[in-house]
């Protein structure tokens, strides 16, 4: 079995994550370097002109130009951190989102100390859900008598998502803030309370990863853990028809209109 | 001039504990100061046993607390929830502001400035008191039912909308605190501008009146909307209102019975527009700090100080626009999160022109390794690990991955621990002999500084690596994720070291107290400084100096060539 | 400002009661065109200017900001610059 | 007293132009705006944010504003006088013109509370709506700060003035000082007005 992680970052199963690594590992890089630069510099220092008999201390230094230099290149730098590495990856993250037709959309629905996935099911339509209809067997509060929440599936903990297809994920939560983070995606993105935030990845491999609660949620935040399941497009399938409800829903409760899942 | 006299007719409370006398307050404020960092030292020993034995019974202490904190010596989540948020308020509120700002502050701006007492005497006890009470509501709050406040040091709502009463007390607390920093900084605006000794303009002040004049004027102006942000989540926890609650939670499976219609960012808003600032308030007076001790122990002025100067303005200036760098994954527009990745980068730069000129203002020295220099170098290498470390967290795509981990914490603990605390430790060292009339052991104050600067990495750097890895913060049990498993036995090493470094502050506090009594006797200028304050005799009387100050020179004329001392003290004629 | 003569301050009363009746005849205006209903972009924008105008005649005369020295204005510009800064916190969310 | 060796108290520092005084309170009057400038900032948020907002005019006594807002303008015109009743050496004017202040303030705290008391009856509290949450907590802490204005004038009026006959610069420059502090309550108010009653 593949080992997926270690002391250094862990594996990326990401389409986008690469980008994310190259910016780590350049700026980690140049930091070394600076760093590096700085203390021996500083050592030289301290050892050349330390208190000794004989030794007499400067009252005028030259004006050096090499920190100047050094200023101005730092500065330069970061400006080639931001434009050519930091805002395309940022951008290809949170703006350009994968065409709706081709990609996977599922609803996450954060709580105290859990995640639920909510997938639209066989007509790609999320049924309409309610706060007040949320309870213990019905987390994310789907309302049954919607007609389009018949085909719905909702797991608890249990993400599962097809290899090489787009997943769009809109992110809410039902309590508190939670922050929604997949380590082997290179995705993290926090889920407050009261909007919906949409992210987007892409798996390239299969294979059994973990969802991990970044932010402090309360007294269970450090087991807010969820199963990341990346499953080849057939396995996805049978998960999918599998988990489907089987027996047709009961009445209808209320009058419901129609209600595709809000952008 | 001489009010020595006078001020010996006080009755004792009067003298020591409802004293005006700015040293006195300033005193006050750095023993207090002092108490509350070992105290949330402490808080963090405790944490750091479940981090690297998760589950298991603490030994021999673990008798010691109540079923609420700790179940048969297993410390519950609850409680360590509690020892995370506290240790944080603590740490920053109530340790190293007070110590650096009303400790250091208070009793070295008057004398380097030639000032024979702050412009508002009982406004400066006042301050000393409120943040007292603030202290002491805190500390209270452990002891109330469910415990202290257990959201974090950032309390986020709705988390701490919701959370039980210690996060009341908490808030409390920190108008109480707020209150206290608003009157202080108040107090050194005006006697910065206003009771500058004769012929001490602006560019004749010590580095270290700079950093506290922009630090006055960040504590002024970035914490009302923390006050205002309390006041707030206060309103919302015993009126009632929503604020910071949305509407359609549910909680616990129950729907929340509040009118709903607020926004939870408007807490993160507010709270960082302070906490940015904040950040700053840490740092800069301990840039100063080491500047004073740097200049004194090379022998030399300081290089670029006027470079250091401008810095100092712009980063203070600056500290206003990055808050929203702690908000890049909120959801916030790219255009949004390119200005602050912008504004980010931009503060980076008067950091490094600081750190730059502080490592050539080395070169050409004469360099005395006594303790405080030995702190004030350490800071050095220190303070730029810690900023440089910065970086990838400033750059949204790079926070995508460290948001939230233990990168975060390497990263300032880096600026604030072995940064900002060896700069405070520095000028305990350095400034002790003004304070006491005594100085501390060298021998005590050396193996203090070798066995804390060794420990202190050992605790922090491990941090950076568990951050790379993708483990989160806050977590009562790492072990519960597969990720965080691997990286699991550096954190049995970092608490061997910091419970070992623990033991290496026993030298410090038998330094401290021991000299107080024991201490080598010194003159009014033992290290041959030449800024104001070592010309008043040690320790100042009332009023502080005995002929009213005049300057004539810069701060930092040492190894004037031609001169027969190797220092002109800045009241010595041309 | 505290150390003009007898006659400067008596000017300075005549100048409070001017300040008074305009503070006064603004209130009134704000109000009365409260009750037109307009839209909500003019109504903002009248009722702040109309409040700035008040605030700005309070802090010029009642405050003596009209006469004060340098270093107070320098503190208060840079309290504005800092209070802008708050007011792009909106502009986030 | 320590105070005896601190310069310009009373005297105006030569360069600067001013009093150590007068110089605290803009900088606490600099304080005072960041934090009413955080609450103001939050209104528009939550205002922004909100699918609907009443106009405050519905919900709120306009004329009964209106008047209060007459009431606190009158006060700060009562307020200068006072200073300029000292600033002409003339005690018993400032006696006169303070109380006025301190009574107008609170007959402005007595028609707040008649305005609060008819909400609570009409069941209208913070905790209804976003509205009333923003309205009971700008108009209670701007409350809060008319008390302690009025506190800070009572203690000048009465046990303060001892000050006149041994300091009388001084004591000007502090009646100076707590006008700037009740001109400042004043101009909140100003913002408030309009803000939650007449949008």
């Amino acid at each position: 079995m593949e080992k997926y992680y270690g002391f250094g970052l862990p594996v990326d199963i990401s389409t986008h994550g690469a980008e994310i690594d190259r910016l780590i590992y350049v700026i980690h890089i140049f930091m070394a370097v600076l760093f590096m630069g700085w203390l021996a510099f500083l050592v030289l220092t301290l050892v050349k002109f330390r208190a000794r008999p004989g030794h007499e201390a400067r009252h005028h230094v030259e004006h050096f130009k090499a920190p100047t230099y050094l200023e101005v290149f730092v500065a330069l730098f970061e400006v080639v951190l931001l434009v050519g590495f930091a805002f395309p990856a940022f951008h290809k993250t949170r703006d350009v989102f994968p065409n709706r037709a081709d990609a996977l959309e599922v609803r996450i629905v954060a709580e105290q100390f859990a995640w639920n996935v909510h997938y639209p099911g066989a007509d790609g339509i999320f049924g309409k859900t309610d706060p007040k209809l949320m309870g213990a067997a019905n987390p994310v509060g789907l309302d049954l008598g919607d007609p389009l929440a018949k085909d719905d599936v909702t797991t608890i903990n249990q993400f599962h998502v097809p290899v090489n297809q787009p997943v769009i994920a809109r992110l809410s939560s039902k309590d508190v803030i939670h922050s929604f983070g997949i380590p082997v995606m290179r995705v993290k993105q926090d889920v407050v309370p009261g909007q919906t935030i949409s992210s987007w990845f892409e798996a390239k491999k299969t294979g059994n990863f973990e969802i991990a609660c970044a932010q402090l949620c309360g007294l269970g935040h450090y087991r807010m853990r969820g199963f990341f399941i990346v499953d080849s497009e057939a396995d996805f399938k049978t998960w999918l028809d599998q988990m489907a409800p089987k027996p047709p829903a009961p009445p209808a409760t209320a009058a419901t209109t129609p209600q595709g899942a809000a952008a | 001039m001489s009010h020595g006299e006078h001020s010996r007719e006080l009755p004792f409370w009067r003298k020591y504990i409802f004293s005006l006398d700015h040293k006195v307050i300033g005193a006050q404020y750095a023993v207090t100061g002092l108490l509350f960092l070992l105290f949330g030292f402490c808080l963090m020993m405790l944490m750091r046993w479940q981090l690297a034995y998760p589950g298991q019974p603490l030994p021999w202490l673990g008798g010691l607390f109540n079923e609420q904190s700790m179940v048969g010596g297993i410390m519950l989540p609850e409680f360590y929830n509690q020892l995370g948020a506290m240790h944080g308020t603590i740490m920053v509120f109530l340790g190293v502001v007070p110590l650096a700002v009303g400790g250091f502050g208070n009793f070295v701006v008057p004398l380097q400035i030639g000032a024979p007492d702050m412009a508002f005497p009982k406004l400066n006890m006042m301050s000393y008191w409120v943040y007292f009470i603030g202290g002491v509501v805190m500390f209270a709050s452990f002891f109330v039912p469910a415990g202290a406040a257990q959201s974090g040091w950032t309390s986020y709502a709705p988390l701490s909308d919701i959370a039980s009463f210690g996060q009341t007390m908490w808030l409390f607390g920190m108008v109480f605190l707020i209150t206290s920093s608003l009157l202080g900084s108040v107090n050194f605006i005006v006697t910065i501008v206003q009771l500058r000794a004769q012929g001490l303009t602006f560019f004749r002040l010590p580095f270290f009146v700079w950093a506290q004049f922009v630090t006055a004027f960040l504590l002024l102006l970035a914490f009302p909307p923390l006050e205002a942000a309390a006041v707030l989540q206060l309103m919302d926890r015993l009126a009632g209102t929503s604020f910071f609650l949305p509407t359609g939670l549910v909680v616990s499976g129950k729907l929340l019975e509040v009118s709903g219609g607020g926004n939870p960012l408007l807490w993160q808003h507010l709270f960082w527009f302070l906490a940015h600032p904040e950040v700053y308030v840490l740092i800069l007076p301990a840039m100063g700090i080491v500047a004073e001790i740097i200049a004194c122990n090379t022998r030399k002025p300081l290089y670029g100080y006027k470079s250091m100067v401008y810095s100092v303005i712009f980063i203070g200036f600056m500290s206003f626009v990055v808050w929203a760098h702690h908000m890049f994954l909120t959801g916030m527009g790219t255009k949004m999160s390119a200005f602050f990745q912008v504004t980010t980068m931009i503060i980076s730069i008067p950091s490094i022109i600081i750190l730059t000129a502080l490592l050539l203002s080395l070169w050409g020295g004469s360099i005395r390794f006594n303790t405080p220099m030995l702190f004030a170098t350490a800071f050095l290498p220190m303070f730029g690990i810690g900023g440089l470390t910065g970086l990838p967290l400033g750059l949204a795509a790079a926070d995508i991955h460290l948001h939230d981990t233990y990168y975060v914490i390497g990263h300032f603990h880096y600026v604030v621990a072995p940064g900002t605390l060896f700069a405070l430790f520095a000028g305990v060292y350095h400034w002790f002999p003004k304070v006491t009339g005594r100085k501390m052991s060298e021998v005590l104050g050396k193996i203090h500084f070798w066995l804390s600067f060794p420990l202190i990495n050992g605790i922090f750097m491990p941090m950076f690596i568990m951050g790379l890895a993708g483990v989160s913060r806050r977590l009562y049990d790492p072990t519960q994720y597969a990720h965080a498993q691997p990286t699991q036995p550096l954190n049995v090493v970092i608490s061997i070291c910091a419970w070992l470094l623990g033991l290496a502050q026993i030298p410090f506090i038998i330094n401290f107290f021991g000299s107080l009594f024991f201490g080598k006797k010194v003159g009014q200028n033992p290290w041959q400084a030449t800024t104001l304050e070592w010309s008043a005799p040690s320790p100042p009387p009332h009023g502080n100096f005995e002929t009213v100050p005049v300057v004539y020179r810069a701060p930092y004329e040492y190894s004037v060539p031609g001169e027969k001392e190797d220092f002109i003290p800045q009241t010595e004629r041309k | 400002m505290q150390h003009g003569s007898q006659e400067e301050i008596q000017k300075q009363v005549r100048i409070y009661i001017a300040v008074f009746v305009a503070l006064a005849a603004l209130t009134v205006i704000t109000v009365a065109i409260s009750y037109l209903k307009l839209p909500l972009i003019p109504a903002v924008s009248v009722a702040l200017f109309i409040a700035t105008l008040k605030g700005s005649l309070v802090a010029l005369f009642f405050m003596h900001l009209i006469s004060e020295k340098q270093i107070i204005f320098s503190v208060l510009a840079l309290t504005f610059v800092f209070f802008l800064f708050l007011l792009i916190l909106p502009v986030l969310s | 007293m320590s105070t005896s060796l601190i310069h310009y108290i009373s005297k105006p520092h030569p360069v600067t132009g001013i009093t150590n005084a007068k110089l605290g309170t803009w900088c606490f009057l600099a304080s005072e705006v960041m934090l009413f400038g955080a609450l103001f900032s939050s209104y528009i948020l939550l205002r922004v944010g909100a699918p609907s907002w009443p106009h405050g005019s519905e919900l709120l006594n306009v004329p009964l504003a209106t008047l209060n807002t007459m009431v606190l303008i009158t006060s700060s015109v009562t307020m200068v006088m006072s200073w300029a009743s000292l600033a002409m050496k003339n005690f018993s004017k400032y006696r006169l013109y303070m109380g006025l202040t301190i009574l107008l303030g609170i007959a402005f705290l007595v028609v707040k509370t008649f305005e609060y008391g008819h909400k609570f009856q009409h069941h209208h509290f913070p905790s209804t709506d976003t509205f009333y949450a923003i309205y009971f907590t700008l108009t209670g802490l701007h409350g809060l700060h008319v008390i302690g204005g009025i506190l800070l004038n009572t203690y000048f009026l009465f046990p303060g003035s001892a000050l006149w006959k041994t300091e009388p610069e001084q004591f000007t420059g502090r009646i100076e000082c707590a006008g700037l502090y009740w001109h400042f309550v004043d101009l909140v108010w100003i913002f408030l007005f309009p803000t939650l009653y007449l949008l």
